[in-house]
């Protein structure tokens, strides 16, 4: 049994133009202690699926169907409360932007005394501190920094922070939602060593939200691959790397050069979808060099082929 | 590698440096002192008619600037910049209108590059229209060829569009064409895939491959992503701090890296290969310093690994390694 | 069972809307609320009677006048002293007229064009050599006025005294603290001759607005509002009857309509004759005083005084007369198609807020005949002087508040080529003039007559029609008594108390 | 038809119905009369009938077999409260839409100049501007008003004095920052002259922001106006104002006259509340600030 | 630039920016017809002594020496000058109005505040649109409603029922009690400490409550509407989502993270007010007599007495600039990036 299972999750947005289906029948179960990765192009509901996992979608946003099971209790059905609760204990959250997600008027140290107090994690200010200069140091940031405010730390460091908090108080599940997208390259390989390091001593479950299947490569044990709302493929890291199954999968391995390798870029040709007006079938199938008739009417289904799923009419 | 290297030197960069004068503070003003931010400290290259360059660095390191003091947004504290010769400073009226129209940037972020208020048509036409070229008539063709040109059809159809209707690819093509529309020379690129998506990003390293190819384009092409320098360019400089650090054929300083910070650069990438993924990699500790305060000697030194007492102290200067392969690292000495 | 004790309030609050205009220097004040309180701290020769229009002696105590009636002798009182107990001497009395008349401010012409010169015969007798041979009540009433009252020639400074503070003078009251803009406090002078104040103390708080005033009198933060409530204020406030409402003849202020009469349109005496005609007072007087605190007024000369005349009732009647009016306008050369154009100029914030209301309804009443058509112009009262000082503007409505209770006051200022430049009505009769000089020299019936004459005159000449007169009135808590209201205009503190138990 | 949604729907819905409300107001008032407005009395078959004064609202009065109702009473002349309601639309609403026009042309150029020259006038006209903005408005206005004296154009330029640094702040703030915006450098780059440049890319862009304030300045000016004639400054009775109205009638509230002042307030607050509603509708439905897309 | 620099600048600004002010105020009033000498009353006087009274206020000089001597007086010699018609000191007068004006300032600040952040806090922790709305839509009601006629209606319920005073500032008995005082700082409350008489003291509040009210009502519309964006922004900022995503409680939520990062656009705001608080204090002066600044500066105008309007913009300038930089030195307690 895995700690998390996803189940045919529909969530859709209310927007000004009408209905917008962000995830569509979306299934993927993460074990505990894995790291599963996430990818996808931008728009393919990569964090539509992490906030549903952590219940903190938008006002606008409609959670229509599937379930969400956490430990084998439907998440999506418990009270608020209780969720809030769990929220930062059992399952936490780290994003993109490391600027906007600490509070710019706390010190560092408030951001962890508030979290401890608030869990009952720690009786006392002081003592929230010290454990908090403990995480901090095993993030690589000195302790010092508790007294310092969000600004007056590089990004990087800021990043390390919100990985603190996330995973102050031993989380089971943490959602890391594109947390180096917003980083140099050098600071973002600082930062996914770290991950390698917390992933080895935490033994935390964790969403890895990407859309580069080279942080996904050098991290995730598995990799869910997504494409306008929907889950195209799965299966583990290295097998769907060395052998894509699914045209988007391959199309989007080979559209990033490989130093070293050749000179030729490979693009996807086209756009991706409106997702406000899917096209019907096979989302992919505009851009697909596959596409037959069949896959402009019918939508194909994630099949199980070994440990490998694929939602594509050529399997 | 190069597709139409003719040899000639078409633009020159000799011992640039951009200065921005900061703000001061009381004390600096009743002791007289001036700060400045070094976004550029005195930076040289050359690239060939036809050729490919590649500038790449981490965020901060005056990428953007040494495009600016080229395009003439920004005036250089230092340093001379030279086209097929001539020193640019000296250009006057009609030559100095010819040496812009020849030498056109894409700039970084599409979505604040494009006027929100303007139909991709008319933004594209404005250079022709500023320029006074053509006639109206004529304004309109060279426009639809050039959307076409940049991938962007039925280009009628596009004419009409609002930015804000357009995907970021979209947008980046149509920043494209609104350079291309006056046919430079040379093109200047500044990091024309950072803001966009995946897919869209492989579609404009093709386009812009494409345009060097048919158009015989001199690329600067501005990036902080190796992979795709590696793919879209002949040479490659790697700066730091307003400084370059390395120089040299792509080829030559991608698989045979020589200043230890392009090879913590290259180890950063993520690689999809499982074997790359044991191989040791070279991290860097801490991040780029401020360009105001920047470090004495190799202004690597408080992150490199291998610092002396010299790289503290004494600045390297870029030399060649054997094979125009250049290097400012003591290490090379 | 014994009525239970009655006590007097030891201080009254005053609820005005006047301001003070200058100072509280006898020398310098000219305005109502400045000189009424000058009138609570001093006193001069002589008085007012409270409740009469009768002069009494008041510092003085007899005086003979010369067979030429030029030179006066008058004796005073030994008795008064100043507020710091110096004793009231001639020389005191002559000192204070010299102060008055070399401090030359606005109001000094009032006995500077009276006395000749003033000299002490003794410490208690003072010989006045009078400018012309005036009639006995014209000097008394001048030497009764503000400028006239002696003041410590031991305190007093040769220049004037300005805010925050006052002159040492022989009065009721005496200055206790005084905020400009705000409100003044008199406290009883305890080296005053005569009977104590009825309330030792007295604050005097000035309100912007009408309003205000009624909203703080009905709240019970003012005892007694004077000056000025609205009219459809007071009569809603005699309607509820929880307040008292003390009325009083008004003569202050007239109010009246000034032509420039050496500029067109108004130099035709035509012209000016039509509007008198076409003036509905009635309407005035009805709509906006709601007919009960105003009157109709046919002469300069305000009705109760002496001498008044309606003369120019007599002449055009009192309801609008169209025909009579377009006669007048068609001779004068207008017609329907070529209508006379005026400006009907008034200032909306000096007399009553109602200002703009009269001028529309004078503006309707001349248009009423069909062949004026009139534009109202304003301007607030510092730019409406200049304007009409300055000869900009030939038609305007003005007010007048005496500068003592006598005929003259209402004819010279107005009707005298050389006493009325300050008007720039520009009129000159030579009979009006010679008949205002000669009726200041008349024994009291023969002057009566020639001031008819000459209200009648200057009716036909109509340089300035005269409007209609405010009533005085107090509205008061119903614990207030002792509220005198009267010709003098005078309001007189020392005489109101608030009774209240226990 | 479907129903407006959210905030900025009704807000346009419900503004835009007062605003035409009283655009209507104004312009019928200019072609017919409505009532005695400006004169106590009406003409009945060609004779003036006085209407007595201070008659409560619904107070009907018979002439020669005609019945005349006076829907929101008589003033204390006998005009026709409802008459001079609609006739103040005009006049409020003329003075308002001419002094934003006037601030709105001012400020914006200005702002422009300022904006884009930079250096020395800019730093001259930004504390000129920042001096006269550090003043209470309607102290500002007054004393031009004083000045000025009465009549439409004068109040109509005092008021806008007041609002010229607002259009002023804003434009040049968003010069400035458009100024380095890519955009604009991209147009340098292809060698477009300052002209070019704030014709083309400059001055459409900050369109936005100005129309977003127009409204929100046109119910300001309503305000301001009503203030300054309630204080009596600038306008020349008879002619209907609601501010100067609304001072009138307060010197009958307490006497228990209360609609000949509660009308003309309540104009005010309904045309000003609707321009106002119009204009946080519009800026939400242009600018929205969060992407509900 | 830090933050010393930036309230130097602004000190040193401040003369720059009253210097122009006047300049702007001494053409305004010169231009217009009449002066204080006209306001004299419309008697006969002399014209000798108008000529005097003239002379006296300098109002005979030529118009540039006028505007010299009159700069000079006020910034070499600090010296406001002299009312034309009491010639009271102008510095007396300010100085017994400018604590009024204060006075209602802060009473109708609070009032504005108070309702601002409760709503603004209401509508960000309850996220509903009703919420919303209903606040939208108070904001820009009471923003409709001109100061002078909530103040009308608000005097005629006090008067008719609730007993409140609805004029003035104390009564006038109580008035002369604290002006009597050998020290006093003229602040009513505090005067009324010193004084020993807290009933003067109840006095006062119960004379402020309704003007407060009007012109707090007024203001807090513009509160209102910018704590609510503000707050709206900062609540839809990544923090808040990361703050929940901790499992904080929303009301820590809302008011750590919602209302203290919303305090730095409303102190801007609150800073840009202050003239507008001022422009409607002149109108609550009117409505309620209050005796403030407002109220002298129009008489001011209308005497056209040049001292009062020349000296009363002086300190409207010099309070519009302390009150930014107070507003420049508070964001540095409040938003710790401007701290260095
Ligand atoms: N609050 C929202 N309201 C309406 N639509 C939304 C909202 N948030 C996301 N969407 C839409 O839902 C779809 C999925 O968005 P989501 O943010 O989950 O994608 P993503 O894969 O995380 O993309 P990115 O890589 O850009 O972060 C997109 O089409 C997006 O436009
Ligand atoms: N106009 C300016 N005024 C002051 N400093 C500037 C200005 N423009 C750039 N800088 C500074 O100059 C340095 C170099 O900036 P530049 O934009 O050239 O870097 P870059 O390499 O292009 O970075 P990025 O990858 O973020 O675009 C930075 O520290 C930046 O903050
Ligand atoms: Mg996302
Ligand atoms: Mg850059």
């Amino acid at each position: 049994m895995s700690l998390l299972n996803v189940e045919s999750l529909r969530v859709s947005y209310r927007t000004r133009r009408g209905r917008l289906e962000a995830l569509s029948n979306v299934s993927l179960s993460v074990g505990e202690g894995e790291v599963m990765g996430v990818v996808g192009e931008s728009g393919s509901g990569k964090s539509t699926l992490g906030l549903t996992v952590i219940r903190l979608l938008p006002g606008n946003a409609v959670i229509e169907s599937g379930s969400v099971r956490f430990n084998g209790v439907d998440f999506l059905r418990l009270p608020e409360e209780e969720v809030r609760k769990m929220r930062g204990r059992v399952i936490s959250m780290v994003f993109q932007d490391p600027y906007a997600s600490l509070n710019p008027v706390m010190k560092i140290g408030e951001h962890f005394a508030e979290l401890f107090l608030e869990h009952g994690a720690a009786s006392s200010e002081e003592e929230a501190l010290r454990e908090a200069g403990e995480i901090l140091e095993r993030m690589g940031v000195p302790r010092e920094r508790l007294n310092d405010y969000p600004h007056q730390l590089s990004g990087g460091q800021r990043q390390r922070v919100a990985i603190g908090l996330a995973l102050a108080l031993k989380p089971r599940l943490v959602i890391a939602d594109e947390i180096t997208t917003a980083l140099d390259a050098l600071v973002e390989a600082q930062i996914v060593e770290l991950l390698k390091e917390v992933k080895a001593s935490y033994r935390t479950s964790m969403l890895f939200i990407t859309h580069n299947m080279g942080l996904v490569a050098e991290i995730a044990d598995r990799v869910t691959v997504m494409y306008a709302g929907e889950v195209v493929e799965s299966g583990r890291v290295d097998e769907v790397i060395r052998d894509p199954m699914h045209p988007y999968t391959k199309a989007l391995l080979s559209s990033v050069p490989r130093i070293g390798g050749p000179k030729d870029v490979k693009p996807i040709p086209g756009e991706p979808p409106d997702m406000h007006n899917p096209p019907p079938g096979c989302r992919f199938h505009p851009r697909c060099p596959f596409a037959t008739g069949n896959c402009r009417v019918e939508e194909p289904v994630l099949k199980g082929i070994g440990d490998r799923y694929v939602a594509c009419h050529l399997w | 590698m190069s597709p139409a290297t003719s040899g000639r030197e078409l633009l020159r960069v000799e011992n640039l440096k951009v200065y921005y004068p900061l703000r001061r503070t009381l004390e600096e003003i009743l002791a007289g002192v001036r700060r400045f931010l070094r976004a550029v400290d005195g930076v040289s290259f050359s690239i060939l008619e036809g050729e490919s360059l590649a500038l790449v660095g981490e965020s901060g390191s005056g990428k953007t600037t040494v495009a600016r003091a080229i395009v003439g947004l920004v005036e250089p504290t230092e340093g001379r910049i030279t086209y097929n010769g001539y020193d640019v400073a000296a250009f006057r009226g009609r030559e100095l209108a010819m040496f812009r129209r020849s030498v056109q940037m894409v700039f970084q972020d599409p979505s604040v590059s494009l006027n929100p208020r303007m139909r991709v048509g008319d933004q594209v036409k404005f250079p022709l229209d500023v320029n006074k070229i053509g006639s109206k008539e004529e304004r309109r063709q060279i426009v639809l060829e050039t959307l076409k040109r940049v991938g962007l059809v039925p280009p009628e159809d596009f004419y009409n569009r609002y930015p804000h209707q357009l995907s970021g690819g979209q947008r980046q093509r149509v920043a494209i064409a609104r350079a291309l529309v006056l046919r430079p020379r040379l093109l200047i690129a500044d990091e024309p895939i950072s803001n966009i998506d995946v897919s869209a990003r492989a579609q404009i390293l093709s386009l812009l491959k494409e345009l060097r190819e048919e158009m015989g384009l001199t690329l600067l092409y501005i990036t902080h992503d190796l992979s795709s320098a590696w793919a879209v360019a002949d040479k490659v400089a790697v700066m730091y701090l307003g400084k370059i650090l390395e120089y040299g054929r792509v080829d030559d300083v991608f698989t045979n890296p020589l200043h230890p910070y392009t090879r913590a650069l290259l180890s950063s990438v993520p690689s999809l290969s499982p074997e790359q993924k044991l191989r040791k990699k070279l991290l860097l500790s801490g991040e780029v310093p401020n360009a105001i305060n920047i470090p004495s000697g190799c202004r690597l030194h408080p992150r490199c690994p291998f610092a002396s007492q010299k790289c503290r102290v004494e600045e390297p200067s870029l030399l060649d390694a054997g094979n125009g392969h250049l290097v400012a690292c003591h290490l090379y000495g | 069972p014994r009525a239970p004790a009655v006590k007097v309030k030891d201080v009254l609050v005053i609820g005005t809307t006047d301001s003070i205009q200058t100072t509280l220097d006898p020398a310098e004040a000219y305005d109502y609320l400045g000189v009424n309180i000058i009138e609570n701290m001093g006193e001069g020769l002589f008085a007012y009677e409270p409740g009469t229009a009768r002069i009494v002696n008041k510092l003085a105590v007899s005086y003979t006048v010369s067979a030429d009636r030029k030179v006066w002798e008058i004796k005073i009182r030994r008795d008064a002293k100043f507020q710091d107990g110096t004793p009231l001497t001639a020389q005191a009395v002559v000192w204070s007229w010299n102060r008055t008349i070399t401090l030359n401010q606005d109001p000094a012409f009032l006995i500077a064009d009276l006395i000749e010169k003033a000299e002490a015969v003794s410490d208690d007798t003072i010989r006045v050599y009078l400018k012309q041979p005036f009639e006995e009540t014209y000097v008394k009433s001048l030497l009764a006025t503000w400028v006239a009252f002696p003041v410590n020639p031991k305190t007093s400074p040769m220049e004037v005294v300005k805010p925050p503070r006052t002159l040492d003078m022989i009065g009721p009251y005496k200055l206790g603290a005084w905020k400009p803009g705000e409100y003044i406090e008199l406290v009883a002078n305890p080296n005053y001759y005569g009977d104590p104040p009825k309330t030792p103390r007295v604050i005097i708080k000035f309100y912007k607005d009408a309003q205000s005033l009624r909203l703080a009198v009905e709240n019970g933060e003012v005892d007694v509002a004077f000056r000025t409530l609205s009219p459809a204020d007071i009569k809603d406030i005699m309607a509820k009857g929880q307040l008292q409402v003390v009325s009083g003849p008004g003569i202050a202020p007239i109010r009246y309509l000034v032509f420039n009469t050496a500029k067109e349109p108004f130099n035709d005496k035509r012209v000016r004759q039509a509007i008198a005609y076409l003036i509905d007072r009635n309407q005035i007087v009805n709509t906006v005083f709601m007919g009960q605190f105003a009157q109709p007024l046919y002469s300069m000369v305000p009705i109760g005084f002496l001498g008044h005349k309606d003369s120019f009732k007599e002449k055009y009647g009192d309801r609008p007369n169209i025909e009579a009016a377009r006669n007048l306008l068609r001779q004068a050369g207008y017609s329907e198609a070529n209508p006379l154009r005026i400006e009907l100029w008034y200032t909306p914030v000096r007399y009553t807020p109602a200002e703009p209301d009269i001028a529309a309804i004078i503006k309707q009443n001349l248009e009423a005949s069909g062949v004026i058509k009139v534009e109202l112009k304003s301007a607030d009262w510092a730019t409406y002087r200049s304007l009409f000082k300055e000869e900009k503007i030939a038609c305007w409505l003005l007010g007048w508040y005496p500068d003592f209770l006598d005929p003259d006051n209402y004819v010279r200022p107005f009707y005298h080529s050389k006493a009325n430049g300050w008007l720039r009505v520009n009129y000159k009769n030579p009979t009006v003039d010679r008949l205002i000089d000669e009726q200041v020299l008349q024994p009291t019936d023969q002057r009566l007559k020639t001031l008819a004459q000459i209200q009648d005159i200057v009716a036909d000449d109509a340089p300035i029609i005269p409007l209609w007169q405010e009533g005085q009135f107090a509205v008061a808590q119903k614990n207030v008594k002792g509220i005198v209201l009267d010709y003098s205009q005078i309001f007189r503190y020392w005489l109101i108390y608030a009774e209240v138990k226990g | 038809m479907r129903l407006p949604r959210g905030f900025g729907e009704w807000g346009i819905l419900v503004g835009g119905l007062l605003t035409a409300i009283f655009v209507a107001m104004a312009i019928a008032s200019t072609f017919v009369t409505i009532g005695n407005a400006t004169e106590s009395y009406v003409v009945v078959d060609g004779r003036r009938v006085e209407v007595p004064p201070l008659m409560p609202p619904g107070y009907t009065l018979e002439v020669g077999g005609k019945r005349i109702v006076f829907l929101m009473g008589t003033d204390q002349l006998g005009r026709d409260v409802f008459a001079r309601v609609v006739g103040g639309a005009r006049f409020v609403l003329t003075i308002a839409f001419l002094s934003t026009a006037i601030s709105a042309v001012v400020g914006v150029l200005l702002g422009l100049l300022s904006g884009y020259i930079g250096g020395l006038f800019d730093r001259a006209v930004s504390l000129l501007m920042d001096s006269m903005y550090a003043m209470p408005g309607l102290v500002l206005a007054i004393a031009i008003a004083a000045l000025l004296g009465v009549g439409v154009l004068n109040i109509s330029v005092a008021i806008a004095v007041v609002y010229i640094p607002s259009y002023y702040r804003m434009v040049r703030g968003v010069v400035l920052s458009l100024k380095s915006s890519p955009f604009v450098e991209a147009a340098r780059v292809a060698g477009a002259g300052p002209w070019a440049i704030v014709a083309k890319h400059v001055l459409p862009n900050t369109m936005p922001a100005i129309v977003s304030l127009l409204p929100v300045s046109f119910a300001d000016a309503i305000i301001t106006e009503a203030g300054l004639t309630f204080l009596g400054l600038g306008i020349e009775p008879p002619t209907p104002d609601w501010g100067f109205d609304l001072n009138k009638g307060r010197q009958f509230f307490l006497a228990g006259y209360w609609w000949i002042g509660v009308f003309p307030g309540l104009m005010i607050v309904l045309s000003v509340l609707g321009f106002l509603m119009l204009g946080e509708g519009l800026n939400e439905v242009m600018n929205p600030r969060r992407v509900e897309a | 630039m830090g933050l010393k620099e930036y309230v130097l600048s602004r000190l040193l600004l401040t003369p720059v920016m009253v210097f122009v002010l006047l300049s702007v105020v001494f053409v305004l009033m010169r231009v217009l017809p009449g002066d204080p000498i006209t306001m004299l009353e419309g008697k006969n006087i002399p014209e000798d002594v108008l000529a005097r009274r003239r002379a006296e206020l300098g109002l005979d000089k030529p118009l540039y020496q006028q505007y010299v001597d009159y700069i000079y007086s006020i910034f070499v010699k600090f010296d406001l000058g002299y009312t034309a018609l009491e010639r009271i000191p102008v510095s007396y007068l300010i100085a017994t109005r400018l604590p009024a004006t204060v006075e209602l300032a802060i009473a109708s600040s609070i009032v504005a505040v108070a309702i601002g952040v409760a709503l603004g806090v209401l509508t960000a922790r309850y996220q509903s649109a009703l919420v919303k709305t209903a606040v939208r839509v108070y904001s820009s009601v009471v923003y409709s409603i001109p100061v002078f006629y909530i103040g009308m209606l608000l005097q005629l319920v006090a008067s008719k029922s609730i007993g409140l005073p609805t004029t003035g500032r104390l009564s006038p008995v109580n008035m002369v009690v604290l002006d009597t005082l050998p020290f006093r700082t003229g602040f009513t409350l505090i005067d009324s400490i010193i004084a020993g008489r807290p009933d003067i003291a109840l006095d006062f509040l119960s004379h402020i409550v309704l003007p407060a009210t009007a012109l707090g009502l007024y203001l807090s519309g513009v509160f209102t509407r910018v704590t609510y964006l503000a707050v709206e922004d900062s609540m839809s900022q990544e923090y808040v989502r990361a703050a929940r995503s901790r499992g904080i409680r929303e009301w820590g939520v809302v008011l750590r993270y919602g209302l203290r990062n919303a305090l730095i656009p409303l102190l801007t705001m609150g800073g840009l007010q202050i003239a507008a608080l001022l422009g409607g204090a002149v109108l609550t002066e009117t409505t309620f007599n209050w005796d403030g600044l407002g109220l002298l500066v129009y008489e001011g105008i209308l005497k056209r007495d040049y001292a009062i309007v020349q000296g009363t913009v002086t300190i409207y300038a010099v309070i519009v600039a302390l009150v930014s930089l107070l507003v420049d030195i508070t964001y540095a307690y409040v938003d710790p990036r401007v701290r260095y």
